[in-house]
């Protein structure tokens, strides 16, 4: 990405290619001020920051209506609750030790205590991997606070309707700070092993999906099918919510990629354009093979070939052009379409196909960075990729690298964390929760009510009894309306 | 002819139905209904107020057959809707003047 | 636009209005860069456009809830289809051929191919008639695509309920072709006609609503009539749906407007405030026709006129003051309530009156724009509109002119496409598949489901099976929940 | 807030603290433009500042949905217009009058008629309490009336599902006048009583949420309680409808609060950061309470206490630690939650808990405010917090002047405002309009339709007719589907 | 008196309800529900599961009427409500011991 | 045994199943149906379309009691539905052949 870019140049690309990246360009415009100490931010690049990081944050409830939707009504408010908690709980997680182990300076694979609690994390600029940054040290935090947040919650998909509140919670917090956080260390971090290897993730194909993708299938395995009839219906209860969260998560992803470029200016509009481009073409071709084999281009299909586009592209986001990016997407749909056919066979309960998804989408894009970089779109590309001009698959190998060690992270920290909290307190919500639903049974709610049917005596303190007042007060069965 | 009526468990549905199209019951008529009985709700809880739901949801299935077979569907339907718990419902039987089937006009048990 | 008043301003504009202008303004702070070959992006004005493009695809999912909460239920998914599968296919076009051909030098009505492919357009700042911009072309032509997304979508809302969607897929992607992107040409293109006439359009009345209204009418009228029973009840089936994509469309339209000053700045700023205003009024004044006439202020109403407003000030966003914002939205909300009106009398079947709120929306806020230009709020107005001090009917005369050759191009052009399509393969859904309704007949799926009663046999490949063996290797009657 | 900060950096801080401030910053960069007469704006600050007033217009929309899903359904369209409507109105009482009042020179208690109509409000940077603005007038202005929309639009939570809709709107409209601009001016406006004073609120607690808080408790007070049965079931109808008003609500409080910062840069990093932190903490600690209390974390309360956090940061966003936001969001879950008890008790009927959670919570947040402000986070303040090292209580004192201002001016303001429209027109809606719903008894529509059953003849003038003519012409039953 | 319960499907209520209002039924209850029956559900797809609807929604209209009436209701309903198409549905009669008028407790024919 | 059906005003059922309950009724199923009768809706607007609402929301209670309680529980409910307005709605009584009770399969007046 761009901040290793930045690395690289350091590390001696030569100053014509310097000359094309914001850093330089910023150097520039700044100069009279380059002698003040506190180097002030760069407004623009400051701007598009935070916009990106409202981006991205947006992306989590955009995730749970995404999930949302495809969740029978009465499991509808746990699986949003799994998104939105992420929003609470790995926001202290990142902010106490995860945001200091992921990129504190340390060793290559994990950051030391220096950033914890976020000291030394200030409004003033900063150095990342060498690299003079144009924006503050705390919104560069934030963005990266909501990439920790969304990666958690994309789990939830593949176990939805089945897992314990409360285990769950448990889980993402360990899982967001052994796995995720060094994981984010090797790859951007201060040092991080990969950042050295030279593997490429502009804006986080290993550390988000495929770390997420392979633990969400170990997870479902683990925890074991939902408890359905022989012919129970498991369709969507609202599909028009699943494309809201689809039009959400599109929108917040071009902060997501976009934003990686760490600065406004030319790179982060090729990793808008590539990111529209790669989008469109896989929720397309998603719906063509369904045209051609089931006959109807289902807009279940169109969001996930959407989502699947916006996996793939995410590693190669700032590194591909336009033309690759098409390749990308075409790509992913097959790959992931194929993915969930297969589950069957494997017969595993990935409710949502979380691991069909994202975890293959997001190799497929990883590898698909190795196939299509290009250093006519980025210099940091230091050899192109094998189908491009003058390429060779020196960067495949380092990717397959960043692959393997991903999956490798996701599956072993899920077994050891699962495995752990299974003994202790259990993580399968019992039948009898998993029948009334786990609304009902975790949170104590239902999603929606006001059929005129649909009653309930309210016995406990507060509205109950505020209006309980007013009926004891009232003619024989209305409130009077009490006025000063 | 016969009306049987079923009060069930959403839970149950499937068997249930399954049962009926195994026993050769031509068709049926289902309802979402609300139920009280001695089943009691869960507690819900919005703002801090807590509410005890009155009323459960149950599927109402409604197959009319010939007086003949009516007991054996009986049968069918407990078999397959009973969990022993309290909450499994209840069977209502009543007597049919006649049954007309709309596309051919046909009455009777030819109807049904 | 601003684009243009740059053209004009280099066309001879004084100076001194040129100091106005954020080009001069980057000219200034990017001074002692200036020699450098390749002039780096302004951070500031890149960031805003990053933003305004973002905002301006989430228009499109903004749209189809605000359609689709109008539509009946069983048509829901199609509705919602209709729009999102433009993010897909019209990315591709865009891509492929549309860029070039509305934006690459050429003839006064269309692109040369130099742009197909995306050739040449790159991270770099570019100059667009004879103006050197301060974005990254890339951005420019992605800000861009989204305009050419929604445009053909707005038809949507006309012939909702009863076409057929490969029919409609097929017809989007050659009207955006051949009627979209020559219109964009001549009125935002390299030597574009309407630009060397002089005729004003800031952000795409003429281009985006006029044009897609009336094909709206047109194909409303090719397809016919929805056949509904003598008291069939069309009421929307969910009107919240509706106000959520109302708000969606109003935030994104700030970066459709505002964005359309291809810079961040006080012009951008201009147009936001008028935005807001034009948006503001025509709602409120569509709420109180109603409270005046029917005696209750409707939901849709509302959402009615907030939309007719944003659409009439479109055109008029970069050169009206705010007073004229207000006259411009009392006036859409009595021109398209009107036109509502009338629709029973000519008893065409435009299902949500894409015409009497786009097309004549559109229409009015084009002349209004010939009413209201002021050179105070851009330099580029050559003489102010008839209604503003020293102003005279010259610009009104080319605004019609404008107004004309969109209405042709878009009629004549939906006329030939859709003739053809139906001479071919038809347009309009079976009898039989609008009674079912066209979420099942189109795309093989229901919108809601999850009543109990609300059920289904799995016999597919895919999920299905999964837990199909769940339910062989089952207790009697419930899955056994295996765990490793 | 920023404003304020610059304020007093003119008012004498010592110019090393100055240096840190965007002022200053600018001040460098754009040095060389510095004699050009017309400053242009900085591209950044105004491209972060667009964004800004785009995300504070989502979140009406935003509280809209949140409101709305807790409602029962046959009042979801009055509670959503409730909200929309205020975009409407406020939109235009602003520009006539409003902006003039709470930020034209004038005296400490309200501004002069100079910017009424806009006069003088420009595409040009302005001064603002002495200090030079890098950002169009007109954005700040839009910006500002993106406050004074939600403002009233949050009273609306207290008095859903009795209100008269006509009503209402008299009621936001003079009230934003004569007790929103008022206090806006007092605490941000030119020359403001507690501008002077040296009270702090960053983005808005006092003006924004207590004065809405307490005015929402005593118009549900003048309005009396809502004719419920004995045991009348009032639980929402739509949470997951809530939940993504809370999604919407959170994103765009990034733009209230770090938009604040009035440009660009470190400070606005600072407060969104804390934004996050406080929202976090909060919805995690209000659902912990009731895991302990009720033993279900509930969507509601997770939504519940995450609004409560943004509401306790607001007026401390610019001037507090990271930490100190945890401490914010732990203290107002307690706070708010405390006080929702508490209603039972009191008896009165505020809805949706607005005095809970916006009026007790911005207290909170004022109060907090004079306990962690911190010199080190904004040169502003000018003692440290009550609980910071070497602070003392002078600000304390300052904020409570604040709260107390508000809350009289809130309180006053609403029992004049209501008791005068009461007294003329009536303020509740007829025990009949109550009991069938105010959607269909204020706006003649219902928010959901499409049962097959649900039915009805269409007998008006538009859509109607035109399927009736198809009817007549129709086959027997059905409509022929006549096309060219 | 005689109730007259009849499932039919929801494309034709339109004109059903019609046809009652002419035949001067004085009123009648509507009920959503879903049946199985000869009419097979036409296939659905979520992410490649097929599945096969095999209940369909058919509107329940329940009107009662005097005995010497029932016969003609139940032409009329016919009438309108056919297709000839498999799944225009059944109808039911049932004897009613009373009816009673609940606002003015009227009772028997009186309170139809 | 006999079935009591109860078509009620929406807003007047918690009354009635408050009375239903202080009264000792078993147990209760309830639908929301449509009806049609005297009373008219609301007209409502969209698009400038008007809509007169010809199926108003009501509730349907059926209690299923002995043959003895019939006529008490008819009063019952009559006391807590009624406002004296049109569309008050009205009562309809069926004689049951049987009654079953899922969960222990007894029979007859028992299983109610
Ligand atoms: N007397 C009754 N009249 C009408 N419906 C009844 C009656 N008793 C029970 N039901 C229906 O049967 C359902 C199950 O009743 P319940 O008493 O909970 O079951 P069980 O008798 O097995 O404990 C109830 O929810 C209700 O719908
Ligand atoms: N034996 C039955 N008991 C209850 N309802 C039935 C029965 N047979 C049919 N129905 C109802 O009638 C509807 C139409 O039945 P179907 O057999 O499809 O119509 P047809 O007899 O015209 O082919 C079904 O959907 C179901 O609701
Ligand atoms: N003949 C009937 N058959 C079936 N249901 C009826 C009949 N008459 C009335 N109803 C039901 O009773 C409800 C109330 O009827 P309505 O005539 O409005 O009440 P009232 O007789 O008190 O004026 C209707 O909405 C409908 O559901």
């Amino acid at each position: 990405m761009h901040r290793i870019a930045r690395l690289q140049a350091a590390a001696g690309v030569s100053a014509a290619a310097a000359l094309l990246l914001p850093a330089a360009a910023w150097a520039q415009d700044a100069a009279p001020a380059a002698a003040a100490a506190p180097t002030p931010p760069n407004t623009g690049d400051t701007a598009w920051m935070l916009a990106s990081a409202a981006l991205v944050l947006l992306m989590t409830p955009g995730l749970a209506l995404f999930y949302g939707g495809m969740a029978r009504s009465k499991n509808i408010l746990n699986l949003l609750m799994q998104s939105f908690v992420a929003m609470a709980v790995i926001t202290l997680v990142w902010v106490i030790a995860g945001y200091s182990i992921a990129f504190a300076p340390g060793n290559p694979f994990f950051g030391n205590a220096s950033y914890m609690g976020l000291g030394g994390v200030g409004q003033g600029t900063f150095k990342l991997n060498g690299v003079e940054m144009t924006i503050p040290h705390q919104v560069f935090m934030v963005y990266q606070m909501m990439f920790a947040i969304i990666t958690p919650a994309l789990i939830s998909g593949a176990i939805a309707e089945r897992m314990k509140f409360g285990a769950y919670v448990v889980f993402i917090t360990i899982w967001s700070l052994v796995v995720y956080a060094p994981l984010a260390h090797m790859v951007w971090g201060e040092g991080g092993y990969l950042v050295g290897l030279g593997a490429l993730d502009f804006a986080g194909g290993t550390v988000v999906h495929i770390s997420s993708g392979i633990s969400a299938l170990v997870l479902a395995i683990m925890l074991g099918k939902r408890r359905l009839g022989a012919t129970e219906d498991v369709r969507p209860h609202n599909l028009p919510m699943t494309l809201i969260g689809t039009g959400m998560l599109w929108f917040g992803w071009f902060g997501f990629n976009a934003g990686s470029a760490g600065a406004s200016g030319g790179l982060a509009g090729s990793a808008f354009v590539v990111t529209q481009i790669a989008a469109a073409t896989a929720a397309l071709v998603w719906i063509l093979i369904e045209w051609v084999t089931i006959k109807k281009p289902t807009a279940l299909g169109f969001a996930t070939g959407a989502v699947a586009g916006l996996v793939a592209i995410t590693p190669a986001s700032g590194f591909v052009s336009p033309i690759s990016a098409i390749a990308i997407g075409v790509g992913v749909s097959c790959v992931s379409y194929a993915a969930i056919k297969m589950k069957s066979r494997l017969g595993y309960d990935d409710t949502l196909d979380v691991f069909g998804v994202h975890c293959m989408g997001g190799i497929w894009g990883a590898l698909a960075t190795g196939l299509f970089a290009d250093k006519a779109v980025n210099s940091v590309v230091a050899t192109n990729g094998l189908l491009i001009g003058g390429g060779d698959a020196t960067l495949l190998g380092k990717q397959v690298v960043g692959v393997l060690i991903a999956l490798a992270m996701g599956a072993i920290g899920t077994l050891v964390i699962a495995g752990i909290i299974k003994a202790v307190s259990g993580i399968r919500a019992s039948a009898e929760d998993e029948e009334v639903g786990l609304d009902v049974s975790q949170h104590g709610e239902e999603g929606y009510h006001g059929g005129a049917s649909d009653t309930a005596i309210r016995t406990g303190f507060a509205m109950a009894m505020a209006e309980h007042d007013g009926a004891a007060a009232a003619a024989p069965s209305k409130v009077a309306s009490s006025t000063i | 002819m016969i009306k049987i009526e079923a009060l069930i468990r959403p839970q149950r549905f499937d068997e249930v139905k399954a049962a009926l199209d195994a026993a050769g019951a031509t068709g049926m008529t289902v309802t979402e209904v609300r139920g009280a009985g001695k089943q009691k709700g869960r507690p819900e809880f919005y703002r801090g107020g807590e509410y005890t739901v009155t009323l459960l949801s149950k599927i109402k299935i409604e197959v009319v057959v010939a007086d003949a077979a009516a007991e054996r569907i009986v049968e069918v339907i407990i078999g397959a809707a009973r969990t022993g718990e309290v909450g499994d419902g209840k069977i209502f039987l009543t007597l049919l003047s006649d049954v007309i089937r709309i596309r051919t006009g046909e009455k009777g048990e030819l109807a049904i």
